[in-house]
């Protein structure tokens, strides 16, 4: 069937059942955004991480993003019920979710309505949708319909009516269950996705249920596809270029999970919290096998402190949170640091303040993170920007933790916890994994706090090596861990725990610009935007605006010639996924405008009078908006 | 990103097992609590202890949080963690866990404890790692310098009840055997050094959660707690059993005895909760229960086994 | 009997009983520094404090310090042991407890070394020491007596010996508890202190105990008395102006406490921690029967939740707490700005990281207070710097805070806490205190956050309020307070809670320069340090320096006009009782120097290049110190 | 510094009392909940409770926690704090202390309660505010999507204990009992609504706090954690005394009755602690302990007396 307009009278003309097509014609892009949207408990976010992960792995580039309800359980066909995924593919590699969806395939006009009003679908956007509620038996039903095709008519959205219901109802009885199977056959088919993997797939999603689940997940995903060949008359090809290094595919939880294993942490306490818990998931799926443990603490502080105990009797130990947790740990993050306790801290951000939004991306806790404890407490804090990254800054952060004797943070957040991305297969070595623990004996009077005098930097004694013993304290104390209320040795520890920092800087390189290394506009960002801030970038250079990026993974201590790099701009502009007040907003002036967390540590960094712009949507930026953005605010700009 | 090398050379060297310890050789700083408070009974008991178990002491290791009580391992010549005001059980739990064969004492007060660590109270007592906890209960805070506690008595006069506590003391006892996988719970008073030790040993032998109960009389602000218990015999009672902890000769100074099986869960908690008496002994132990690291036990790889684990898991994700 | 200088010879030779001299010698001085140290436990502290309080009860400018020693029960006769207070005393009011002490009374001569090698004792300061060490039976304090004056020897210090022990024998047999009663007879007559007014100070800080107690303390304050017109032969006379207006005396935890009343709050939850406890302690005396509730709850995260939760129920609460405590509330921080909840916090800063110096000054909070929770979450941060600022902020702080229904978080350091400083007595209203709860009906469908979308401003709705039943949440809210996730949404409440800042700003004055409006140097400060910082500016003035400075109380928003004061000279310097980097050190550049917290705050506030310079001491800092460090960056000095 | 004027003029102004409440009165938003969940049972008998007291809504406060069960306040039309994880309790206690006059309801999660406000539902038992805390016990934690919860069944496989459960559910009753002026504790199910609704009632009409314990099932979850109960009358046991809490009908369908004195203290442990049943009913009842907002209450002075009373205190502080 062809995609036809929207419009109010005709759908209800056309006709449900459909004519088989003359061979599809085929749609030949370099890219295409999917996104698929049910009610919650229909299961597209199931399906759309299944299309997702095939795809990454047939060598398209892919970057998922998951759609989520606020509500537990929102009301059917509403708005709010919207749930979901959307999958941007293309041939080469994709950094972001991109702007709006190419094709949709929703389970009912009401999910569809919520994604059109976020602005989500693209101006012809092709929209297969399930056709049952046109003619639903519920007249409530079918004026919801009718009202919903007027709202989105105008858009030169291409409708094609799928009878999904009808269709699954030859196969199970419950079609709830098995639409989203039956909208990846035909997706599959669309894409020409290999349904051997895809069969893989589920058989290994669904490998704690039953044989027969499995087999009707398989018949219903048959069924789509069939369905699809028969009535579609056109497909999308996202031509592949095979990568020429072997791949995996994973999102940012999964590689923080992988990557902690790799650097050789082997305890993790946490306890649970939105987004940070999939990656103890996944831990305690394969980490006991491992050797290692997962440890559900009674609450975040005694995470915080188990994890701080097993790192004081051994290997680095790590912990995972959120906003709420991270604020809990701030006191055990205070000892950590005092007594110089290697320690990596996850904290995958979510919106905030307080509760705020538990499933959905911003970067607010990054001052919390570095300034938060009372006190001075120097230590680390750095933020991965993809999903390779978050497999690589866990070995790092450990590497760091025990080489300095410091807590080091680690900010990822929603967006790349739940977001699947493919990247070159890291390579993994013995040498961090082995390093057993050292428990030789050492001399009588060790200190355990033995300071170099320049660099702060100490070796560590630990549990179990005779002539070592020593009472650690959170209290000010001399180099051999004894209490002291001293000026001088006060001071000293303060020095030496801060010197660290000022070591480790200067083991730091330069970032490196994206595009020219001078020119009009700069923008800065740290964290998950860095695919959405090149490619507005890229579009913005096209446009022939002067403007190149930076993107910071080092936040405390700073990388360095940050103040070089900015000066060779007119402009220095910041954008984060966090607050900050607009410079025209009533009562705002330059002097109280509340800056974005990283301009203000920038401008206190650099004294560059570097400008901000920041949002709080609850999810990724989109480049296009990030462009518009950008031209707001080049020298020359209105802004 | 930037990437470390390095980190110290380590070889597991073992270490030579033909040593002995000498009450000397656990004794750490000088301990600086008043004069006569009862945390110094306490310590050499401790030490005593130590001695005859010749605990090496690069293998035992104590973990308190903040109060005068948690001052208690700068005075042991061990491996030590003071940490923060209600959080030494986590910690101790997070040492035994990665480190079983480490011998592990939690050392806290009664605020510390029963108050802002009231939570990991409970929760440690049902995970049942391996560990000796002692409670030093003086009825106050001792080092802030005289508020009132959640095992003051009612009516007790302090800084921040000025007209006398408010409600009546908690019963850290009996909460402690209603938590799941409670496996041991004891108490003894500090002016009885042959008894703290009796209890300690039994606490240290037993493989579990060792809750110990110490009365610890503060001079400075609460002196007169257990005047009575010390003064009156009588109102002393001790807890009895073939399994139980028995110090003979202060059974003839303490004539009221009650046989009480430690097993008995339920009478446990009917002694607990009677008033009148000051009951030293142990109220319950159950051998059976759970012992978290034991649960917990994962087996040690090569980092050969472990590599292949390792890309076992990449090739899942591979593309 | 005539002070003398010390020798390791010469004492042993001294006769220990003392002639009668003709007639004293008067030292008039406009202003005079005395410390009383013994080993803890002697009642130096409290020796002083009524020496303090009587002193500024009788019209002399006062401020006081307390010395107070590391260990719970320090050994005696040691110099950790060293136990007491600082008092100076002046004809003009006094700001801080200046550089060195001119007069000591010592109980031995330990705790008099320990103070001489902090630099506490001034050249040639006279030092009034018990006798009975020096001939002691045992050997080992013979020698150590002698080794200690042959370490103070070459100060020029003033000593007499004075048989405190043998004197109160005859009156008490213990003299270990009333050697400090002693020692204040002496005091008072040396000075010349009101016996009368002394008499009543003892009988009332006695009041709890036995009156055998309390006449045996004034029978030895006599014995002081006397034996000092017996065998002294001078008198120190620093006179007394007569302040023109009432006054009162009082540390800064008292003011906090009498002046939450006055604001009209009535509950304060807490949990125990130093040096906040104090305040605590003087409410659960006072309280009660004003009709207010001091409840010490089980942990500092109840006591705020306790204290929100009445807020919300009624009239504003409060919660006081220091370091550690400040970084428990941090979530339920998080909780109350996100449900702009009014709630006043005190924070008495003392030495950190993580346990630190519990019983020292710090400042090193300041970030933590501002920046420490996850997410934005804009709240009020103001600091008082003296006594009389410690009363009247608490009436600010709950009126920003019911005004602008959000947090404000009062800082104050041990300094404040402890120190005596008497000041105009405060005016109270019945305004304030009398405000009744309204629980008048509101319309049906009231919003409870209707937000005035200029100034974010909004009336709050209280239970009981028939027609205004809503229901708070920590999560994203619209303005009827219902869970919403919409970006638009989340954005508007970010802004709403955001320009309650900048309206407050609006309302705010720049600060005052103290001295010239322009110069060379400037220096800025906040909290406790303004009286030592501008003592020192003046000293620098009068060596023809030219200096100002700045201090702050509002450090969020920070208030107007810093930038354009900050231009008017060559270079502008903070001074905090907190760490920064020294620019000469070891590793650390200009690039990667961490710098004071106040410091930053003004860099990415102004862009102004401003220095630092912080220490943590643990004690308050001093003026002489300060004149030595703005010596050294005037803009023409070598650093 | 600056001086702020203002605030709200305001006048204590009464509210008429001839008014009266329809269960509709009480329904906030629409529960959302998932179908088949154990929340909406419970939701259902406090509404009808609610309405039978005929409670203003006005002077009638849910405070909560965060997890499934916390969204309870907003599905009600009362005033309503939904706050943090696991601190509902000190938030309620709050409310109660300084406004003794509003009818105050704490709801929880098993998570929220027992884990990591573990620490505060001991405290608030011992305070006994009178506020009738309500845990709804699915056994797991629900919000976060199915991880392990203390009161989780060993063995119970989530996304944290993927082999089972580590250790075995702690016992929520036995503890609450255990602590010193614990004054009413009760167990129901939410299969049972007559049961709920008359736990509910005793646990309102009680003076003091009240926790009730409320099975609950998740069934996205936790589906059969009580299907036993559910299937098999003979696996319930019914806690039947004059002075507890009575339900005729359900006593002729669940025959296992056992006759206890809800004053029994050493009894209800027993009871508590014994396995193989789910029983029902008022464990604990202690009518006479104190009430912290009554041990606490002061008087009420006016602006006058209080003026006086602040420049008498700082007369003491005069120069
Ligand atoms: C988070 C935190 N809160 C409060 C304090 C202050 N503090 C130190 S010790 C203590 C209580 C001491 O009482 P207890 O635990 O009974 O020990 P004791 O001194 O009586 O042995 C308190 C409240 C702290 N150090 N940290
Ligand atoms: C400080 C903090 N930690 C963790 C979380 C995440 N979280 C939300 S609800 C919840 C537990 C839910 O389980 P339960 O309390 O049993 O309530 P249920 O959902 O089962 O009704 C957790 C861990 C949070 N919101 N805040
Ligand atoms: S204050 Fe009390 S508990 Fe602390 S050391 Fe002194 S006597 Fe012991
Ligand atoms: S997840 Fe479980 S507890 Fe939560 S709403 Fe659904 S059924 Fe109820
Ligand atoms: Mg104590
Ligand atoms: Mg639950």
């Amino acid at each position: 069937m062809t995609p036809s307009s929207a419009s109010t009278k005709a759908p209800a003309k056309k006709k449900k059942a459909a004519k088989k097509p003359k061979g599809p014609k085929v749609i030949k892009v370099p890219e295409h955004t999917v996104e698929i949207v049910s009610d919650s408990g229909e299961g597209a976010q199931r399906c759309g991480q299944i299309f997702g992960r095939v795809s990454a792995k047939m060598g398209n580039g892919t970057w998922t993003v998951e759609i989520i309800p606020a509500e537990i359980q929102p009301p059917a066909r509403t708005p709010p019920s919207a749930s979901g995924n959307r999958i941007r593919i293309g041939t080469k590699p994709v950094t972001n979710w991109g702007d709006a969806a190419n094709l949709v395939m929703a389970f009912n006009e009401q999910v569809l309505l919520h994604r059109h009003r976020l602005g989500a679908l693209s101006d012809g956007c092709i929209i297969l949708i399930e056709s049952m509620w046109e003619t639903h038996e519920d007249e409530d039903i079918r004026k919801e319909w009718a009202a919903a095709m007027e709202e989105l008519d105008g858009h030169n959205y291409k409708f094609v009516k799928v009878p999904m219901e009808e269709q699954c109802l030859t196969v199970v009885e419950n079609p709830r269950r098995g639409k989203n199977m039956f909208v990846l056959g035909m997706l599959c088919w669309i894409y020409s996705r290999d349904v051997e993997r895809v069969r893989h797939q589920i058989a290994h999603d669904f490998r704690k249920k039953s044989k027969e689940v499995v087999d009707a997940n398989i018949a219903l995903l048959n069924l789509g596809y069939e369905w699809a060949e028969k009535n579609l008359d056109f497909r999308v090809e996202v031509p592949i270029e095979k990568p020429d290094k072997p791949m995996v595919v994973m999102n940012g939880n999964q590689a923080i999970a992988i990557g902690a294993i790799a650097s050789g942490m082997e305890l993790c306490a946490m306890y649970p919290i939105t987004p940070a818990t999939s990656a103890s998931h996944y831990l305690s799926d394969i980490f006991e096998d491992y050797g290692g443990i997962v440890h559900q603490a009674e609450d975040e502080i005694a995470a915080a402190g188990t994890a701080i105990g097993a790192s004081y009797a051994g290997k680095v130990a790590f912990t995972i949170t959120s906003g709420p947790g991270m604020a809990l740990k701030t006191e055990f993050l205070g000892l950590a640091v005092m007594t110089e306790m290697p320690l990596v801290v996850v904290n995958v951000q979510r919106g905030g303040p307080s509760t705020g939004l538990p499933t959905k991306v911003e970067q607010a806790d990054l001052l919390a993170a570095i300034f938060g404890q009372p006190g001075d407490a120097p230590h680390v804090v750095m933020a991965p920007a993809t999903m390779e990254e978050c497999f690589i800054c866990m070995t790092t952060a450990r590497r760091i933790a025990e080489a300095f004797r410091t807590v080091v943070i680690v900010l990822t957040d929603a967006n790349l916890a739940t977001g699947v991305q493919p990247f070159a297969r890291p390579e993994v070595t013995a040498e961090w994994i082995a390093h057993p623990l050292d428990l030789s004996p050492v001399p009588e009077g060790t200190l355990p706090y033995d300071w170099d005098p320049k660099t702060g930097l100490s070796k560590r004694v630990i549990p179990g090596q005779p002539g070592g013993m020593y009472t650690l304290t959170g209290l000010a104390h001399d180099e051999n861990s004894k209490v002291a209320y001293q000026p001088d040795i006060n001071q000293r520890g303060h020095e030496m725990r801060s010197r660290k920092l000022a070591v480790l800087q200067q083991t730091l390189q330069p970032p490196e610009v994206y595009g020219p290394g001078k020119g009009d506009l700069l923008v800065v960002g740290w964290g998950s935007t860095q695919g959405a801030i090149e490619e507005a970038v890229d579009r913005a250079r096209n446009e022939g605006l002067s403007v190149s990026s930076l993107h910071l993974r080092f936040l405390s201590p700073l990388e360095p010639g940050l103040k070089e790099i900015f000066k060779r701009f007119k402009k220095v502009l910041t954008i984060e996924i966090g607050y900050s007040d607009d410079k025209d907003a009533p009562f705002v002036t330059d002097e109280n405008r509340r800056r974005g967390q990283l301009t203000w540590l920038l401008r206190a960094h650099t004294l560059v009078d570097i400008d901000c712009w920041g949002r709080v949507p609850g999810e990724p930026l989109r480049p296009a908006v990030i462009l518009e953005t950008i031209r707001g605010f080049m020298p020359n700009g209105d802004k | 990103m930037i990437q470390f090398g390095g980190g110290c050379s380590l070889l597991g060297v073992g270490t030579d097992d033909d040593r002995s310890w000498s009450m000397q050789d656990y004794e750490g700083a000088i301990a600086r609590w008043c004069p006569g408070c009862g945390d110094h009974a306490v310590l050499t008991a401790v030490q005593r202890l130590l001695e005859d178990e010749q605990l090496p002491p690069e293998e035992t290791v104590f973990v308190s949080g903040i109060g005068c009580s948690s001052r208690f391992p700068h005075y042991m010549k061990t491996y030590g963690f003071h940490g923060l005001h209600g959080r030494a059980l986590p910690v101790a739990t997070g040492v035994k866990l990665r480190r079983p064969e480490l011998n592990v004492f939690a050392v806290m007060g009664d605020g510390d404890c029963c108050s802002i660590g009231g939570g990991h109270w409970i929760h440690t007592t049902r995970y049942n790692p391996n560990i000796v906890a002692i409670m030093l209960d003086n009825g106050v805070y001792g080092l802030t310098k005289n508020q009132t506690s959640p095992t003051s008595p009612q009516g007790l006069k302090s800084n921040t009840a000025p007209r006398g506590a408010y409600l009546a003391g908690m019963n850290p006892i009996s909460t402690t055997i209603s938590v799941t996988n409670a496996s041991f719970v004891a108490q003894t008073g500090d002016w009885l050094p042959d008894h703290i030790y009796a209890t300690l040993k039994k606490a240290l032998d037993h493989k579990g959660f060792s809750f110990v109960r110490i009365l610890q009389r503060c001079p400075a602000y609460t002196d007169n707690l257990f005047a009575d218990a010390m003064r009156d015999p009588n109102r002393v009672e001790l807890l009895l059993h073939p399994s139980g902890i028995s110090v003979p000769d202060l059974e003839q100074i303490y004539k009221n005895h009650t046989y009480h099986d430690p097993a008995d869960r339920v009478n446990a908690h009917r002694l607990a909760e009677e008033d009148g008496k000051f009951r030293l002994g142990l109220f319950y132990q159950n051998e059976d229960a759970p012992v978290y690291e034991e649960v917990r036990s994962v087996p040690r790889k090569t980092a050969e086994e472990k590599l292949e684990i390792l890309n076992r898991e990449l090739d899942r994700h591979a593309v």
